[in-house]
């Protein structure tokens, strides 16, 4: 939706970047913006189903989802809920900057959201090489390194179901993954935004671009806000009681 | 099987009638709201046809009273519907007391049948007339289901737990059974015949049947082999792991001072997945048995546990004898 | 709005605008782009029915004659797949919804051009996967996707057809949200939303079931296609996982999506009665407050597609008592329809043919509803007949119809050209004949205990038989009543009279401007003075008898 | 911020109440939605409507499923 917006600056009109069928900017600006709102429902709704399953099995088969989630970096997961967060705080201040005319605090701001980005990515890698390294990619998700965690480093307690912590990783990949899909997304519309920046198409009067892709990269930490407790935290007292 | 064109299938259970009663009485409100809809829009069309390419019909702005008004009829026809339709499936679902039990496995694309005196049939089930019966139902594969048109009753056969069903044939006859889950390539092939036999003649049916070990004899033999006996005792009376004596039908205390009922499904999660529900005072040592029994053989495993229990008779009072060590003979 | 002047036919509409084929491919004008999907939905519509005569055909004796089993089960997983997916969902949104919106709210376009056009070709993009999972070796799962059948034992194309799905999705999202941008903020002055035409509250409903129930299919679809590709289990019970989350996930979705199939049409059905008896509709904020709440409601009910899959008993009646609540909005639908005939001026122009048949088979459809949310009769009737007879009176007798409806009552408005009426009134008698021919057995055979997905019955069962045979012979007649629109309205395009700008005389905002419109839609912005379906003049309201003679509507 | 990284065995209330008060925070500041129309309102909260639903109603599954009575 940004680059729609954004990258039509062809038709004349009051304004370059008023596309012909909106009668004036503040139209348009409130048509952007409640589209991308309205996509987020969709994207909440997405995600939905995934929290549902998280909170179907965790319930279903809590020893093994603390066993498992305990395995979890716990340090590394911290450290990338920060960097999304301040992640947010710079893309706020990028939009705040376009918004009252700052170019180039904007473009600084942009550049620094996108490195935390592809920072949290990168220590996503980083958890996801160790987990790779331990063989605790679900099924047969990577061929011929199937899903076989040694019990003990797992202290897996005897008659547990491996299929269950399986289960936990799966959930654990799927929604991680999904996430790390949506900030590599974001990160690409951050890049297409900030050479649009560069090349001063934003001013204090055209700035829906902006906001909009700030409004996803938002709605991106969100949802990590909520994955890190989630997968990271929840159930860890019941590891110590099951010894 | 019943006479030229008939429009409603046999009615051969005790559940049967109470059906069709719901189906007539929501026939009934069908047929008249589309016979009332049909003829007034009927005749306002004809009444109300154009006559005159110019004319313009006095416009009217609707009435709050009457979209009440037909709001709340159907409402109250809706909820009437609701309830008795609630109370008559609470009936078909819950599982009766001294209800002879057969265990059912469905694999694609067969269903296999035990009784509780160790006959087994195949796409086959025999049973007394009069007699309630219970069908604790798994699945090897996908999901399928027990379809009994002429009793009524439909169940899914859910891979990884038990569901049940249970009914009173009337009538003694041949019923078609169906699976009416969709379970792949012969699905249409999956089915067979529910034979509804006289008391007299199932018993005769029984003894002259091919019988093998009763399920829950299979059960401890298993129990057995499998080293059960080195925590549960050798006659389930317990010791590093809980007693099994007059537990089925009981209430557990668990670890986590949750208290659940000790029914098939139950111990079939202890045996396959021991860490879920781990009973008070005792430790999480039990390793799993899935992949190393399967369907049929758990159902024997429940089989023995039930047998154990004091608290709920296995056998109902009007069930046959048992006849577990009876001749061979030519299958029925 | 009766004041409006006489738009000169146009030299330029949006049909020649621009010429070749990338002015089409490449458009961002809405009603092209609704254009490009008539073209898609009728292909599929067309694929979709040979599997049902082919079907059809098989039933006709209960033995296996012409396919076998494996054949069989694809054919009809296909047909649903491609009846549900590229056709029923899309259908009067994509194409009717896509060409009027904008041009009963009195806007240019839709709020985003681009992404609309770019949900035509991930709609297509969907679609051709899809056939292309057909040719390969097609799939035969039910359009259900049922696990653990559709993760571990089917051996037939799921994960390509699923990702076909899934990307059709997106396309269906699209739609929804453009189409909620647009009539929040797109509005043309005066356009109050009491203001709107009955069809876009009910789009405006179902756009709301398209953002909110789409994404959880496509999470749920995704995660069978991995569960399939790397033998992960979330719905695997050898995993641990749960087949039943399966099935709520699913039905989350897909019931909510039978009111993105049906409430269009009520939409495309309230316009038709309305307009074709020249009546203000009865009740009007109730109509257009029980699509909203047809569409909150549609999303509370998913579970009475579980009653007898051990879904727990207390859920069920839960699911039950929601279901009957659904009732209450659409018998207060048909209610109005029914009252805004009272006292109107009903003339029998095909489309209202169509739209007095929706009334009539939807009312049947609804009511038969009650058999399946009743939690007794549904423990027998579930995966039977009656359920296909049931929800095909809902989505032929009620989306189909209204679809061929709205098609012929804006065909002038799309094309220019007035369809030929006699064919068209011929033909609505032929589907509406064939159509109950073939649905009505089925619910006597479905009470009777006969399963859907059956290759073959019990050829002891006579009367089962005797049933099938006259819901093909029903089929054969209702494919006739489909062709002959398919060719009267393609020849009609070349050859059929020159539509005026109004033909049917009426007010709504698509009527006021030319026929085909330009691609602007309007010369000029138009501001609304009246209510909807206001056909009187307002000071004309107190003198207008009941058919006196008037002046005549001005156009 | 709210930046948490507690070892040890936590509360799960606590750290889903941290995770809602922060998620709130970036919807009605970084998101402007404090400062915003009220419809942006009512669409974030149809969004928590809905998966309201599928949770409620899918949870009202699960958890009665083992009261199945005996006559």
């Amino acid at each position: 939706m940004a680059e729609d917006l954004a990258t039509t600056q062809e038709h004349a009109a009051t304004h370059s970047a008023l596309q012909h069928h909106f009668e004036n900017m503040e139209q348009q600006r409130e048509a952007g913006t409640l589209g991308m709102w309205v996509f987020l429902v969709t994207e909440i709704m997405f995600f939905g189903g995934m929290f549902l399953a998280y909170t179907l099995y965790r319930s279903k088969y809590p020893e093994a989802f603390a066993v498992a989630s305990n395995h979890l970096d716990i340090k590394l997961g911290g450290i990338n809920t920060a960097v999304l967060i301040v992640s947010s705080f710079t893309m706020a201040m990028a939009v705040f900057s376009t918004q009252v005319g700052k170019k180039r605090n904007s473009i600084i701001f942009l550049l620094m959201t996108m490195a935390l980005g592809l920072t949290f990515l990168g220590i996503k890698a980083i958890e996801y090489h160790d987990k790779y390294r331990d063989s605790l990619i679900p099924g047969t998700l990577i061929p011929g390194r199937p899903f076989n965690p040694s019990p003990h480093e797992l202290h897996l307690p005897p008659g547990m179901p491996i299929g269950n912590v399986e289960l936990f990783y799966w959930i654990y990949f799927a929604m991680t993954g999904m996430h790390a899909l949506h900030m590599i997304i974001g990160v690409g519309i951050l890049s297409v935004i900030t050479i649009l920046a560069v090349r001063g198409r934003f001013s204090p009067e055209y700035h829906a671009p902006v906001e909009i892709s700030g409004l996803y990269w938002h709605f991106v930490d969100i949802v990590w806000i909520f994955l890190f407790p989630l997968l990271y935290l929840l159930g860890r007292h019941l590891a110590g009681h099951l010894g | 099987m019943q006479s030229s064109f008939p429009f409603i299938p046999e009615s051969a259970s005790t559940l049967s009638g109470d059906v069709d009663a719901v189906y007539f009485y929501i026939s009934g409100v069908t047929v008249f709201f589309t016979t009332l809809i049909s003829l007034v829009v009927i005749f306002f069309v004809i009444r109300y046809r154009r006559r005159n390419p110019f004319e313009i019909p006095r416009p009217i702005e609707g009435s709050t009273k009457l979209e009440t008004l037909w709001s709340v009829i159907p409402l109250v026809i809706a909820m009437s519907i609701f309830v008795w339709g609630a109370k008559v499936y609470f009936a078909e679902y819950r599982p009766p007391k001294n209800a002879l039990e057969v265990y059912v496995v469905g694999k694609q694309w067969m269903w296999k049948f035990q009784h509780s005196t160790g006959q087994r049939e195949i796409n086959e089930l025999h049973i007394p007339v009069g007699q309630k019966i219970k069908l604790i139902m798994a699945s090897e594969d996908v999901i399928h289901d027990v379809f009994v048109p002429a009793f009524r009753i439909k169940a899914d056969v859910v891979p990884g737990k038990y569901t049940s069903e249970w009914f009173e044939a009337t009538k003694p006859g041949r019923y078609h059974f169906f699976c009416a889950e969709y379970c792949g390539m012969n699905h249409s092939g999956m089915g067979g015949w529910v034979v509804v036999m006289e008391p007299a003649e199932f018993e005769n049916w029984l003894s002259g049947n091919v019988s093998q070990l009763s399920p829950a004899t299979a059960g401890r033999q298993m129990f057995e082999s499998l080293g059960c006996a080195s925590c549960h005792g050798a006659n389930g009376e317990g010791g590093r792991g809980p007693a099994l004596l007059g537990l089925f039908g009981s209430n557990v205390v668990l670890n986590n001072n949750q208290t659940v009922r000790a029914d098939e499904g139950y111990v079939r999660e202890s045996i396959l997945n021991p860490q879920a529900k781990i009973v008070s005072g005792f430790g999480p040592i039990m390793p799993s048995f899935q992949g190393q029994v399967n369907e049929e053989q758990l159902l024997q495993l429940v089989a023995f546990v039930k047998s154990l229990s004091t608290t709920k008779p296995e056998t109902p009072t009007t069930k046959p004898p048992v006849n577990a060590n009876v001749k061979p003979s030519a299958p029925h | 709005m009766e004041e409006f002047e006489v738009p000169r036919p146009p030299r330029t509409n949006y049909l020649n605008a621009e010429y070749g084929v990338k002015s089409w491919l490449l458009t961002k004008d809405h009603k092209r782009i609704a254009l490009l999907y008539l073209g898609g939905i009728s292909f599929f519509f067309f694929i979709g029915s040979l599997y049902a005569m082919a079907i059809r055909l098989e039933l006709l004796t209960p033995q296996a004659d012409l396919t076998q089993s494996s054949t069989y089960n694809k054919m009809f997983t296909q047909h649903g797949i491609i009846m549900v997916f590229f056709f029923l969902i899309p259908s009067i949104p994509a194409t009717l919804g896509n060409f009027l919106v904008p041009m009963m709210i009195g806007a240019k376009d839709l709020a985003f051009p681009r992404i609309n056009l770019l949900s035509w070709y991930i709609y297509m993009l969907g679609g051709i996967l899809t056939i292309y999972a057909l040719l390969a070796g097609g799939v035969d799962t039910g359009w259900t996707f049922y696990t653990p059948y559709s993760t571990t034992f089917s051996n037939s194309y799921v994960i390509a057809t699923g990702l076909g799905i899934f990307i059709a999705g997106f396309s269906s999202i699209l739609t929804g949200l453009n189409f909620i941008v647009t009539i929040h903020t797109m509005r043309a002055p005066g356009m109050t939303w009491f203001r709107l035409p009955l069809f876009i509250w009910a789009h405006y409903a179902t756009s709301l079931i398209m953002i909110l129930g789409t994404p959880v299919i496509a999470i749920t679809i995704l995660l069978v296609a991995f569960e399939r590709l790397a033998h992960i289990g979330i719905f695997d019970p050898a995993a641990g996982g749960d087949p039943v989350l399966f099935q709520h996930l699913f039905w989350f979705y897909s019931h909510p999506a039978v009111y993105i199939m049906v409430l269009p049409a009520m939409g495309v059905v309230s316009e038709l009665i309305a307009n074709f008896s020249r009546k203000n509709i009865f009740g009007y904020k109730f109509v257009a407050f029980s699509s909203l709440a047809i569409a909150v409601f549609g999303f509370l009910v998913w579970g009475h597609h579980m009653f007898v899959a051990s879904q727990s008993i207390y859920a069920g009646m839960i699911f039950s008592i929601l279901s009957f609540a659904v009732a209450i909005p659409s018998a207060v639908k048909v209610f109005n329809w029914t009252a805004t005939l009272h006292k109107g001026s009903i003339s029998y122009d095909t489309p209202m043919l169509y739209g007095l048949g929706f009334i009539g088979l939807f009312t049947i459809g609804g009511l038969t509803g009650m058999f399946l949310a009743s939690l007794a009769t549904d423990v027998h009737l579930s995966d039977t007949y009656f359920i296909v007879a049931h929800f095909h009176y809902i989505m032929v007798g009620g989306t189909l119809l209204a679809y061929l409806g709205g098609l012929h009552y804006w065909w002038p408005k799309i094309s220019g050209r007035m369809y030929p009426e006699g064919w068209g009134r011929f033909s609505a008698l032929i589907v509406f004949v064939g159509f109950n021919l073939t649905f009505s057995p089925q619910f006597v055979l479905g009470y009777m205990g006969m399963p859907r997905r059956y290759h073959t019955y019990p050829a002891d069962l006579v009367s089962w038989q005797v049933l099938h045979v006259l819901s093909t012979a029903g089929a054969s007649i209702l494919g006739v009543g489909l062709l002959i629109p398919l060719i009267y309205l393609i020849w009609s395009m070349r050859y059929g009279r020159i539509a005026e700008a109004n033909p049917w005389h009426l007010p709504g905002l698509e009527w006021q401007t030319a026929s085909p419109p330009p691609t602007q839609n309007f010369y000029e912005t138009p501001i609304v003075t009246s209510e909807a379906y206001e056909f009187a003049p307002p000071e004309a309201k107190e003198v207008v008898g009941r058919f006196e003679r008037q002046r005549p509507v001005k156009i | 911020m709210a930046f948490y990284n507690f070892p040890g065995p936590l509360n799960a209330v606590v750290a889903l109440t941290i995770a809602v008060i922060k998620a709130t925070l970036v919807i009605l500041y970084f998101m402007h939605v404090r400062y915003s129309p009220r419809l942006i309102a009512l669409v974030i909260g149809a969004a928590l409507f809905w998966m309201a639903i599928l949770f409620a109603l899918t949870i009202s599954d699960y958890s009665t499923r083992a009261w199945l009575p005996v006559s």
